[in-house]
């Protein structure tokens, strides 16, 4: 047990806000030690330097998700962040925090988290279970695995950090968003769920709107891989019975992927690229495509896989 | 001889009574089981069960009849299977059917040692 | 020195221009790329949403085939091929329920990996190894004056604990490398955002709108051409330029070429020899740079 | 003054108002729930161990909930109402499994069947438990589940100020819209306090930065009295420096507690028992470490996980691993944690009995931590603070229905005397100079360590009320520099202020009071129990300045006193 303790003078420049004055940086002085947190940093600056300061934060210990926020511009947790950690990671002990994207401003770095909330409560985040379970007739189990499984992408503190970093939230009214897919996932694959065709529903179309950016990966505190969540509910297009355009085309795109694995075990955009949009949305692609030059590559064939056959066996899990 | 049979016959064989022969668990009604359970005792030393699931991981459960904490015995035992839960009277290993019958045995002796 | 070389299906088909561009560049600063043998696909980045243990056990193959040729570090240029083995690698480290599955898969394949081998991105190998220094000696003609907007992208930066080379939010490999051509590199608000290649498959109308963002977002900067780390981000972001125009109703384009075309430029190569597009070609005659 | 009516309003969305919300929702009456923060974000999501259950069918075989009552009355060193003790054991299984139902994902054993883990104090392992998180996932079930019943309003980020009562009955609450500062009178047959603890008035604490201890402080303004206030929890093990709580999960799983020269000192402290006594008896054995120069420079001690294993150590302390490497840089499958005592949880509270229901006022409950309803006596045992908010929260919706189904309406009207408390609330917005809340806040926290923690005497807690005197006369000039409407969190920290000051001076009176030590509370100049004296319980009216105190016997069912021994 090593702890080293070290003392630093940094300045936090804080973008503020308030509906009468819109919004102005202002700068805080102040000594941190090497565990000092930025909730800590926050309370102390309103507790002995400007009272007026507002800003969210009650567990300082990264289970209640309140103190989303930006600091030097990465959506975190103010209670996840050593001060010290950042200014060193910048080499400059100037740090700037700001209210999380995306949501409107209320005040400082307090932002309206109700359309969050919305797109939570859209995935009916609540168990199901079957009648006779909840008469108390019957004890549910679980297997300890799909506990592990479940109990990752169970771990979403509402916090925001990931919707307020999505790019495909910002761009589609329609894609539920990284943390409510999580959620639902969640109650999608818990075996003692009995509303699976409804959460098919509200989820796949959804899922198929994710640019698989792994922004919502990297910005989450609890690191519950949101697009883990939509990969996996993917998956469940198969089972779905009613799809919609998106699913569809993903689907097939997906399938022709794999086509194309197991023929050569390797992956021919040209071919999945027709395969998915079928020849006349293609041809329109391809003239933008001999425009460019690039025609004369779609035209290459890539040689296969020598040992397809060890490659077939990866992919259809048969090794008899 | 089936592997639920061949189970059933290395329990007897150390000297285990079944108390509930094979029956199938699901997560809740309407479910296809995942696994099934038998149950045994072992005179006035201990009992538990046998988890067989489909894909044929074996575990078995142990209920030491005397008061003490699995966890604390863990490093003295010396069982082939896998410890995968202890706490209080309830042990729970990872088995394999060759491996089965020999714990069982050891886990025996190791009881009925503790109670001398 | 010599690297163990993936290219990745992008990178031997609709990308080739990558693939040319990046050995002549390695030949160039006297390294050299050995091909890993009888290679897979990684996926693509969607393999793994259809079979997760599958796409693991994919990926462990290529690294396996890795280790048998001696080598470590497995470069290549494509980052969803990078993110794509170097996810692979995680989730059998760290997920023993995956592992289990895995090795299930496995059994009775060649595939024997050890944990050692990893893949990394040809920038990093730039940047870190080689260094932007020695680079900088082989430069023939300074790109002096054009302006280069540097694009990373997603996967080569995210997830950061497994990526690993640079900070996530505050990257500046592309920046290096950009100037060490003698360009000037533009930073721009997009750099780190998705060019919607991922949704293409699914969503264009929304994915389109997003490499119309990207290239948006450099051109108000006034960039001249926009540089990329990414085999996939080519085929968005070069190949869709006409279509973006037509589509958005542009009266600009702004040609984004590969980083190892860039540095082929400057260590004095043709256009033409690194493959480079009609449009990203006419940028440079007009700048004379060419 | 604008008004809105309820059958019920509840303060507090943890645990324990989520639980009795849903109770009486589901009996068909409308309800309001009111709490400082979005309900998720409540410090019931902190709570990391584990909930105690006997499960029949799924326990030790050789453990009954009598065992389990008993454990939880020799940890409360006596001080427990026997008959809660028992409810709280034999309702543990139900409540669990409820939770299950409802979709909380307990770990498992490999039959798929609800885990188990042992805990401090207890006989047999009972602890039930997700990870080393909880409470976080008990909290997101029952918000789900209550969410989902859509007869529950949730006024989230609405600051509860005062109870408003008449002669004899409570009448409502008066709230704040925290967006906008405008004042709510929730006029209410019957009010719920589920406000949670009171960690903030300590210097350290593994508590929220919400738990000010809103509810106590409402509840003594109404002339309500707290029961066993001197009672305040310390935590043995809380992550030095930063005191985010390493949970007693830790050595439920093996760990282990050394001092400077890598002893096992549990050994000269609780032979039998050793790291897994309880919590107020490690806290003492850790200071006295330190005290005694065996400690660590700095004043901490190691708590050493290294030999559980890395896989175990990050499936089943996940959070222990992680708050080690986040907050002190230390890898916990490597190194020793530091640790040390830090305040924890709050035995004491608004006095109710089992069925959660208050003697000094009709239609006046509490449930949880912001209630004492002698479940815990002097000390709580590990894992049972959970359970007592879903037990304790389901029995107090249950008797609010019960209440509610005889209840009459009042015939006097109560809106001009709501009016008033909304503008003794505004002194601090309208003066335009004094003292921020800041400065006051700081030293009490000081004051509240010192003083009224771990080890206290007649001297230091003479020193205490003093100061919390003096400072009960700063706060008269306490004034608030933001005058903006719109979510002006300096206000709201100014009220909480003033909560915190109400507390303070009850907590440091009873523990003056009381000339022995039992539990929690530690006596220096008394160290020894004294049941001839002292086995009753106080109950505590603040009147003014001072605060008046009487007494209650303890309930007593089957189990005589006996030396606490571990």
């Amino acid at each position: 047990m090593s702890l080293q303790n070290e003392e630093m003078d940094v300045v936090l420049k804080i973008k503020r806000y308030s509906p009468e004055k819109g919004y102005w940086w202002q700068e805080y002085k102040l000594k941190v030690d090497r565990f000092t947190q930025f909730t800590e940093a926050l309370r102390r600056i309103k507790s002995e330097q400007d009272p007026t300061l507002a800003y969210r934060a009650s567990c300082h210990m990264a289970v209640c998700g309140s103190c989303g926020m930006k600091i030097n511009g990465e959506p975190r947790l103010a209670c996840k962040t050593l001060v010290i950690d950042m200014a060193k990671k910048y080499g400059s002990n100037v740090i700037t925090i700001e209210p999380m994207d995306y949501f409107k401003p209320v005040k400082d770095l307090i932002v309206d988290l109700d359309e969050f909330y919305q797109r939570m409560y859209k995935v009916k985040p609540r168990l199901y279970p079957h009648k006779e379970v909840l008469e108390g007739n019957v004890e549910q189990r679980l297997k300890p695995e799909d506990q592990r499984e479940l109990w990752k992408f169970a771990q979403c503190i509402w916090c925001g950090l990931c919707v307020s970093a999505c790019p495909s939230v910002k761009m589609d009214p329609e894609f539920l968003g990284p943390a409510a897919h999580a959620k639902g996932y969640r109650f999608l694959a818990d075996p003692r769920d009995t509303i699976t065709e409804e959460r098919m529903k509200i989820l796949i179309d959804s899922a198929w709107r994710c640019t698989y950016c792994y922004m919502c990966y990297n910005v989450c505190p609890r690191d519950i891989e949101p697009v883990t969540a939509i990969k996996k509910t993917r998956a469940y297009t198969r089972l779905a019975k009613e799809k919609t355009s998106v699913a569809q085309t993903g689907e097939k795109h997906i399938e022709a992927i794999f086509n194309s694995l197991v023929e050569s075990g390797k992956l021919e955009e040209a071919k999945v690229y027709l395969s998915t949009y079928g020849l006349l949305g293609s041809i329109k692609d391809f003239i933008y495509l001999f425009q460019s030059g690039k025609v004369k590559y779609a035209l290459v064939k890539e040689k296969p896989v020598e040992n397809i056959s060890e490659v077939r066996k990866i992919l259809s899990g048969d090794n008899k | 001889m089936s592997y639920e049979d061949r189970i059933s016959d290395t329990l007897t064989k150390i000297g285990a009574t079944i108390t509930r022969g094979w029956y199938s668990v699901s997560e809740r009604p309407e479910r296809p089981p995942f696994g099934k359970e038998l149950e045994y005792k072992v005179d006035e030393l201990f009992w538990g069960k046998i988890h067989l699931r489909n894909e044929g991981d074996l575990y078995l459960l142990v209920i030491s009849k005397d008061i003490f904490n699995w966890k604390d015995k863990i490093s003295q035992l010396k069982v082939k299977g896998e410890i995968e839960d202890a706490a209080g009277g309830l042990l729970w290993l990872k088995e394999n059917l060759d491996n089965l019958e020999e714990d069982m045995k050891y886990i025996k002796e190791y009881l009925s040692s503790l109670k001398k | 020195m010599s690297y163990a070389y993936y290219p990745g299906c992008a990178t031997h088909g609709l990308s080739k221009d990558v693939d040319i561009a990046t050995r002549k560049v390695f030949e160039t600063l006297g390294l050299k790329l050995e091909e890993v043998k009888d290679w897979n696909c990684c996926g693509g980045g969607f393999y793994d949403e259809y079979d997760e243990v599958g796409h693991v056990a994919l990926n462990l193959r290529n690294l396996s085939i890795v280790e048998k040729m001696g080598y470590n570090k497995m470069i290549t240029p494509c980052s969803v091929c990078l993110h794509s083995h170097r996810l692979a690698a995680y989730k059998f480290k760290e997920n023993k329920d995956i592992r289990k599955k895995v090795e299930e898969r496995i059994k009775g394949t060649s595939i024997n990996y050890s944990g050692k081998a990893n893949a990394e991105h040809i920038v990093w190998v730039l940047v870190r190894d080689i260094g932007i220094q020695k680079i900088k000696e082989k430069v023939k003609r300074p790109l002096t004056g054009l302006r280069v907007a540097a694009y990373y992208g997603c996967q080569m930066l995210r997830p950061e604990e497994i990526m690993g080379f640079e900070p996530a939010f505050n990257p500046h490999s592309m920046e290096d490398l950009i100037s060490a051509t003698g360009a000037i590199p533009v930073t721009f608000p997009n750099a780190r955002s998705c060019c919607g290649f991922p949704l293409m498959g699914s969503n264009p109308n929304v994915g389109i709108k997003m490499a119309y963002n990207v290239l948006k977002s450099a051109k108000d900067q006034e960039a001249d051409l926009l540089v990329h780390p990414c085999s996939l981000c080519h085929l968005q972001l070069d190949s869709l330029q006409l279509k973006i125009k037509a589509e958005f109703n542009t009266n600009w384009t702004l040609p984004a070429i590969y980083v190892t075309q860039l540095l082929g430029l400057a260590f004095g190569f043709s256009p033409d020899e690194l493959g480079i597009s009609n449009l990203a070609k006419q940028v440079l005659i007009s700048k004379g740079v060419v | 003054m604008e008004k809105v009516s309820y059958d019920v309003v509840i303060v507090g969305a943890g645990l324990a108002g989520l639980m009795a919300a849903h109770e009486i929702a589901s009996a068909g009456y409308n309800v309001a729930v009111i709490s400082k923060v979005f309900p998720t974000r409540s410090h019931s999501a902190a709570a990391e161990g584990g909930i105690a259950a006997y499960i029949q069918g799924n326990s030790d075989p050789n453990d009954n909930p009598d065992y389990m009552a008993y454990d939880t009355i020799k940890g409360g060193d006596y001080l427990v109402d026997q008959d809660a003790a028992e409810l709280l054991a034999y309702k543990s299984g139900e409540i669990v499994m409820l939770l299950e139902r409802w979709g909380t994902l307990f770990n498992r054993q490999p039959d798929g069947r609800v885990a188990v883990r042992y805990f401090g104090g207890q006989t047999y392992p009972r602890t039930r438990f997700v990870g080393d998180k909880t409470g976080m996932a008990l909290l997101h079930t029952v918000y789900e589940r209550t969410s989902g019943l859509g007869s529950v309003d949730f006024y989230f980020e609405w600051f509860a100020w005062e109870l408003v009562r008449d002669e004899n009955r409570v009448r409502g609450i008066i709230a704040f819209d925290m967006r906008n500062m405008v004042p709510v009178f929730f006029k209410a047959k019957a009010v719920v306090i589920a406000s949670g603890g009171m960690g903030m008035l300590y210097r350290h604490s593994t508590n929220s930065y919400i738990n000010t201890g809103d509810g106590y402080a409402m509840a003594l303004r109404a002339r309500v009295a707290l029961k066993d206030p001197e009672f305040v929890q310390f935590h043995p093990t809380a992550l030095y420096p930063s005191d985010i709580l390493i949970s007693e999960a830790a050595r439920g799983e093996g760990a282990v507690l050394r001092n400077v020269k890598g002893e096992r000192f549990m050994a000269r402290y609780a032979p039998k028992k050793l790291d897994l006594a309880p919590r107020d008896i490690v806290s003492r054995a850790i200071l006295t470490e330190v005290k005694e120069g065996r400690g660590f420079p700095g004043g901490y001690v190691g708590l050493d996980l290294t030999h559980l294993g890395e896989d175990y150590i990050k499936e089943r302390l996940a959070l222990a691993y992680e708050a080690a490497k986040s907050f002190a840089g230390l890898d916990a499958t490597k190194e020793m944690i530091p640790v040390r005592p830090a305040q924890h949880y709050y035995m004491g509270g608004i006095d109710v009995d089992i069925t959660g229901r208050n003697p000094d006022l009709i239609g006046l409950f509490a449930a949880g931590e912001a209630a004492c309803v002698s479940v815990h006596g002097a000390n709580r045992l590990g894992s049972n603070s959970l359970l007592e908010t879903l037990v304790f929260g389901r029995e107090t919706g249950r008797a609010v229905v019960e209440f509610l189904k005889s209840y009459t309406e009042p015939s006097s009207d109560i809106d001009k005397e709501a009016e008033k408390m909304i503008d003794s609330a505004y002194d601090v917005v309208k003066s335009e100079s004094g003292i921020h809340f800041g400065e006051i806040l700081e030293k009490l926290r000081d004051t509240m360590w010192d003083y009224v923690g771990v080890f206290r005497d007649e001297n230091g807690l003479k020193t205490a009320l003093s100061e919390i005197m003096k400072l009960r006369e700063d706060m008269k000039k306490m004034y608030v520099l933001d005058k903006s409407k719109v979510y002006n969190t300096e206000f709201y920290n100014a009220l909480e202020l003033k909560n915190m000051l109400d507390l303070a001076l009850v907590i440091a009176t009873s523990a003056l009071n009381r000339k022995e030590s039992r539990g929690a509370h530690y006596r220096l100049d008394f160290p020894e129990r004294d049941d001839q004296n002292w086995l009753k319980h106080t109950i505590a009216y603040l009147r003014g300045n001072s605060v008046e105190i009487t007494y209650k016997p303890v309930k007593m069912t089957k189990w005589k006193p006996e030396a606490r021994v571990y």
